[in-house]
């Protein structure tokens, strides 16, 4: 059988050292996991990568890995949302608690709040809508909220949700759209809004057995898959501010 | 920004003709900065005996040493207009590096320093001291020596320096996007148009091609250099001649 | 007006240069000395290129080094300067702008017109526009000592500077030395191997060996130091005498002298080829005698009629008569009718044991001492 | 993998003392093979006259000019299992690259190659030709003078590239994540790992820590070849004495 | 067995060397010419270092460079080792480093002994563990003369190897040299502008200038080519004698020394200084007699009146007398009794023109040269 090589998104890094430790708690097969960005990942595939196991932040890399035929199963395995974050203690937060903004008056409220926090020069922290898929995210949000035409050359778009927490946190942005799970491990930011998520394509970790050029389905990385998508699984992914997807 | 119509890249779209242009502006920006930094430091290494040197020398090479997005990412601390540097030079001169150009060649200039520094050092440890001698003999005083004969001597590496860092600044990324994030038009360089096609499914052809592009600018300071060094050596009687070895005549 | 010098500075462990001088600063003082002896050693501390570990240096009398005061003038301050063994010329600058670079970037303002003629002396006209490392040894040397004259220092410190020079340049360089140092009042150190070289030009000897200084004073008297010839070979030989233009030059162009120190007795007049530019009579000069150039005779009119083509003869009286480990006998002579206290003037001739025995020489015997007119070499 | 616990990191994860160990396997590997390369072009850009130099000059400058992904998208192109190079190596020797610590040893030396060969060919252009010459008089060939007098008197220049590329290779980040992922204990160098960290929210501290362990040894590397370059510039007689300076005396 | 040399090299647009030579391939060639005459480019050619445009050039026969048959035999395969006007020494080795370099990595497999023999001779034995760059000029040059030495070449090319030296230095290299070429084998091209030290070593002359050789041949016929003096300088000026060593040395250590082209007539023997090793008797040396040191008289008897100290006279008879533009007169002279064809054997005297006029001077009269024995030199 090939190694239990899974290949996942960087920003599950925490998610899947507690899954490998539980899964080798459990008599698992010690997975060895390499985390970078899901585009460079799937390349890696592509191009031969003896990855077993791939869990990707976006749906579309699957996809690519699927039309090069090597995807012999693909689950859904979590959910996240984005989220409107601004520096922990800023002014905009004493205001009150999360506000809620899921009814249809909420974009006029969200937009009114954007608007506020850039005030005259403050840039959004987004990831870049071009490579992170946090970023994509919140890009199609602004969208359907039809300000992204005004916000896009007020935006900071970064390589990596760590800088942008880092650029709201120490208040060199204003606000920024994140992760919801990013937000949570980050005590320097707290969450403003959560952004309704018929604004957006819903943000799903899709997990996708790979088969390497003809090779059978690894029975490791299937049974990997299976505690990720277990109760176990769920537990953790809801530790780390992620939402398991119901099957 | 620069006007490049005249380079005839139409066929590039208006988003990389900015990238190319920024970038030269960066790179120009961050190399006349860097450049008379990158010389005392050079010079420094190179003559003093002091073992304090190693600290210098130490910091001169960090960029290279720490992964790129960990020198942003102290950039974006120190340099931030929220960072003890940046604030300070906010406020007296006005000068702000986050989320601006200007940044990029910060951190073009940074993550270019070490391979700037090197040669120069060399360079200047190349230089024949007696000369200087020579100099204060018929009366001149060190400094003018130094700039008279010393720093001509050494261009050849200076412009090796220059080279290697603009070769740098065209394909820094990690810490630029870190720094000063990746904003079309202000901060988005070559490097990052690049990075930005590529990372979309099916970017490959395009990231490419506009990476050629880069490629291109290079080759041009290459030969523009290899040219200017080549006339530099040959007046100083050092061209690339071979010890004379035998030839078969005609 | 003194150059004066004390000095320790340890080099090696094996090598220490320890030197205390008091030189005249005015005209040419030649250092001489065995390769390794230290010369461009103290060259280099004179100039401030080496500091010396314990010392005191002062040119007329302003201090330059002195380690009491904790005083150590820079280099580039002292305008003193250097033609090195190397010539360490700056190989980006053409010959024209090595020539110029003091000028350029320096304190020297040299008189309209002296370029030329610099130039013109050396013959670097063709070398101008020529980079360093294209010209020959003695070119590159040529080019060295413009440099340094163009630089209008306060000292001159020459290391061998015409070492690879061929004999005819340097029978056209050694006169402008001397004009300007006698002229222009620079005054000169010179470092050299070439004892006829040195002869020609110094007022003033410096004898050096194993980083000491084993003499030093005008040249006549360290002339006849024994270490001399050990160090120069056998053409260092030689005496020296202080002479006076009789009038001027005869009808075969041969210029007249006198001895300064010599009253009464035969004529003593001896007959230089003049050459271009004869001194004025009155003038004062100084020749140097190599012993090989000298000959004795008993009969002045005996040489008459023996036909010999030798016409000058100097009365002398032997000084002392000495045969030496070589197996030949070396004569020291006194000028006839010089004054006791004056000794500056003396011959040396060295004769085979068979002629000294033939001639009967001991101290107090006069001789006529038979000196080759063309030996005298210019004035 | 190398035991490092001599090293006394117990206050540091296995998996990051993992990586320090890979790290430093990948950067000795990478300079080995890097090295006699880099020699053979420095000395090819230093010596010979042709007009072609410049084409070789181009190749050794594209890592750095290029943005750091795409070296490492085109050496997976290349290299990887599929890859035309890569296959045919895998096949003729068993060598190969893709996702393994091999791959980041390559990609290293890859990005390193240009900031070695500019000093090691500047070191070149400085040795005195007249000095072959004398060998060659001497009866010595040509070979044998280059290894006996060219060689040794470029050593400082040799050094200085060295600890450039072994600095790169601590540092790159880019080029081996796109090329060989980031694999625990096999791909993920200190660099990657210190990324790794940095990526998810909160691991400033640690990441920062780590980068510093990589610092440590790359201020171990400086001093080491400090040492030994003053030494050797010591033995040639130009050691980094200024030119003679006025002091005051005791 | 002979070097043969035709080439042309143009080194510069103002500069080409142009010569045609046939060189003995024994004993000492010595090169001579101006600063920038060629003589290091000529040098430079035939040690390989330079391709010359056109050219010919074998060594006992065979080629080395031969433009017709396209060959250019690489300087390493020469065995031509060259001192240089700059010493080049390796700066990363130490003397001994150096030294030892032909061996360790050349072809050279000099004889046990020689090493420790070479070391002694240049006095290189307190340098050996030093670095170049802390050598004084002169040992510089001392060390890599001796590696040059050590180099076993089949032919030594030496650009000026004594200039940084003292005389005593020179006085002990030069006969080692002498023996080098003469025992050894090596045949030597030595470029110099020391007329002393060529005439004392060299059996061959070239006179080069602007590029062309000007003359080349035995010793005693170019030696009174007028190019010499002009570019030599006064000292140049001289003659040549060949002799044979009559006998033992005397009681008081002379040497006695016959012309070999001499028959009858008064006796001829010159005696000179024998020095530590005299020759047997029955050696032929070779003496070069510079102008400055021959006197002339007409009537033996009366020198001997006359109480002059000058032993060596030589009978000959006057082959010219020249008045030349400083005013002096040469006269040549040929040996009395020597055959006619034989007229290697020269005399050359500056007198003054009084001195002339007096002794009556004119081709064919009989003279006596009076040559001071202490100007003869060592062998
Ligand atoms: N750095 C050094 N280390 C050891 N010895 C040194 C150093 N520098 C000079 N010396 C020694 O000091 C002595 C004096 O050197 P210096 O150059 O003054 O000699 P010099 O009289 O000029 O000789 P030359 O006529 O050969 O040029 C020499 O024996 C030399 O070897
Ligand atoms: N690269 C060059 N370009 C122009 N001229 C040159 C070049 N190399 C040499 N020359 C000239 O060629 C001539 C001969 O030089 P060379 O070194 O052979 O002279 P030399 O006889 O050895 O003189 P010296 O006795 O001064 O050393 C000189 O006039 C020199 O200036
Ligand atoms: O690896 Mo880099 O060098 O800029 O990302
Ligand atoms: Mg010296
Ligand atoms: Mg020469």
């Amino acid at each position: 059988d090939r190694p239990l090589l899974v290949f996942a998104a960087a920003s599950l890094a925490e998610v899947m050292a507690d899954a490998s430790d539980g899964f080798t708690r459990a008599g698992g097969t010690a997975p060895k996991v390499s985390l970078a960005g899901s585009g460079t990942l799937a390349r890696q595939i592509i191009a031969g990568a003896p990855a077993t196991l791939f869990i990707s932040a976006h749906p579309k890399w699957v996809a690519e890995v699927e039309k090069a035929g090597l995807v012999a199963e693909t689950r859904p395995y979590a959910a996240n949302r984005i989220v409107l974050v601004v520096p922990a203690g800023s002014a905009a937060t004493t205001s009150g608690a999360t506000t809620s903004v899921d009814g249809d008056d909420g974009d006029a409220a969200i937009i009114a709040m954007i608007d506020r926090l850039l005030g005259a020069d403050g840039r959004l922290a987004i990831g870049d809508p071009a490579s992170v898929p946090a970023g994509q995210y919140a890009r199609d949000a602004l969208t359907s909220l039809g300000i992204w035409q005004r916000v896009e050359p007020r935006t900071a778009p970064v390589e990596n949700v760590r800088v942008a927490l880092a650029l709201v946190a120490r208040g060199e942005a204003p606000a920024g759209i994140v992760y919801a799970s990013d937000a949570a491990a980050e005590p320097g930011v707290a969450v403003l809004a959560v952004l309704p998520e018929r604004l957006h394509a819903p943000v799903r970790y899709p997990a996708a057995l790979i088969t390497a050029g003809g090779a059978d389905v690894s029975a490791d990385a299937t049974a990997f898959l299976d505690y990720l998508t277990g109760p176990e699984g769920a537990k953790i992914l809801r530790r780390h501010g992620l939402e398991p997807i119901d099957r | 920004m620069t006007d490049l119509s005249w380079l005839g890249l139409g066929w590039l779209g208006a988003a990389e003709r900015d990238a190319i242009g920024l970038s030269l502006q960066v790179a120009a920006t961050a190399l006349a900065g860097l450049l008379p930094l990158a010389i005392v430091a050079g010079w420094v290494l190179a003559r003093w005996r002091s073992r304090a040197r190693i600290v210098l020398d130490v910091i001169v090479h960090l960029p290279l040493v720490m992964p790129p997005v960990v020198t942003g990412y102290l950039l974006l601390l120190a340099f931030g207009r929220k960072g003890a540097i940046g604030s300070l030079l906010d406020q007296l001169f006005g000068l702000v590096f986050a989320f601006r150009w200007t940044g990029a060649a910060l951190a073009a200039a940074v993550m270019a320093l070490p391979l700037v520094v090197r040669p120069i050092r060399l360079a200047f440890e190349a230089a024949d001291p007696r000369l200087n001698q020579a100099a204060a003999g018929l009366g001149v005083a060190p400094l003018r020596a130094f700039l008279t004969i010393t720093l001509p001597l050494a261009l050849p590496g200076i412009l090796a320096g220059t080279i290697l860092g603009f070769a740098k600044c065209l394909g820094e990324f990690g810490a630029t996007v870190t720094f000063v994030s990746n904003i079309p038009g202000e901060t988005r360089t070559l490097s990052l148009a690049v990075q930005t096609l590529l990372s979309a499914p099916g970017g490959d052809g395009p990231a490419l091609r506009l990476a050629m592009v880069g490629v291109v600018i290079a080759i041009g300071a290459l030969v523009l250099a290899e040219t200017v060094t080549q006339s530099m050596r040959r007046r100083l009687g050092l061209s690339a001649v071979p010890p004379s070895r035998p030839r078969r005549l005609a | 007006m003194t150059i004066d010098i004390r000095l320790h500075h340890q080099v090696s462990d094996e090598f220490a240069l320890d030197v205390s001088l008091t030189l005249p600063s005015r005209g040419v003082t030649a250092v001489f000395g065995r390769s390794g002896a230290g010369k461009s050693t103290l060259l280099a501390i004179l100039s401030g290129l080496i500091t010396p570990d314990i010392g005191y240096i002062a040119i007329n009398g302003e201090p330059v080094v002195d380690s009491d005061q904790r005083l150590c003038v820079a280099a580039h301050r002292r305008r003193i300067a250097v033609v090195f063994q190397d010539a360490r010329l700056f190989p980006h600058l053409t010959v024209h702008g090595n020539l110029d670079y003091p000028r350029r970037h320096g304190p020297a303002r040299p008189e309209p017109g002296r370029f030329d003629a610099v130039v013109d002396l050396l013959g670097l006209e063709p070398l101008l526009a020529r980079r360093p490392r294209t010209l020959s040894g003695g070119e590159a040397q040529r080019v060295a000592l413009g440099r340094a004259l163009l630089a209008s220092p306060r000292l001159l410190l020459l290391d061998e500077p015409l070492a690879a020079l061929d004999g005819a340049r340097k029978d056209e360089i050694l006169p402008f030395l001397d004009r300007l140092t006698r002229e222009g009042g620079v005054p000169i150190l010179y470092v050299s191997h070439a004892l006829d070289e040195v002869m020609r030009l110094a007022g003033h000897l410096v004898l050096m060996d194993h980083g000491h200084a084993l003499a030093s004073g005008p040249i006549a008297r360290v002339a006849s130091h024994p270490m001399l010839a050990a160090i120069a070979g056998e053409a260092a030989r030689g005496g020296m005498l202080h002479l006076v233009v009789a009038g001027p030059p005869d009808s075969d162009g041969l210029l007249p002298l006198r001895p300064q120190t010599m009253h009464g007795g035969e004529d003593p007049t001896l007959h230089l080829a003049a050459g271009g530019a004869p001194p004025a009579p009155g003038t004062a000069v100084r020749l140097r005698i190599a012993a090989r150039d000298v000959a004795l005779a008993l009969d002045a009119a005996a040489l008459d009629r023996a036909g010999v083509s030798i016409r000058n003869r100097l009365p002398c009286l032997v000084r002392s008569v000495v045969t030496e480990a070589d197996g030949l006998v070396a004569v020291t002579l006194d000028l006839a009718g010089a004054e006791d206290g004056r000794r500056d003037d003396v011959l040396l001739a060295r004769i085979t044991p068979a002629a000294a025995r033939d001639l009967g020489l001991q101290p107090g015997l006069p001789v006529l001492a038979l000196i080759k007119s063309l030996a005298l070499g210019p004035v």
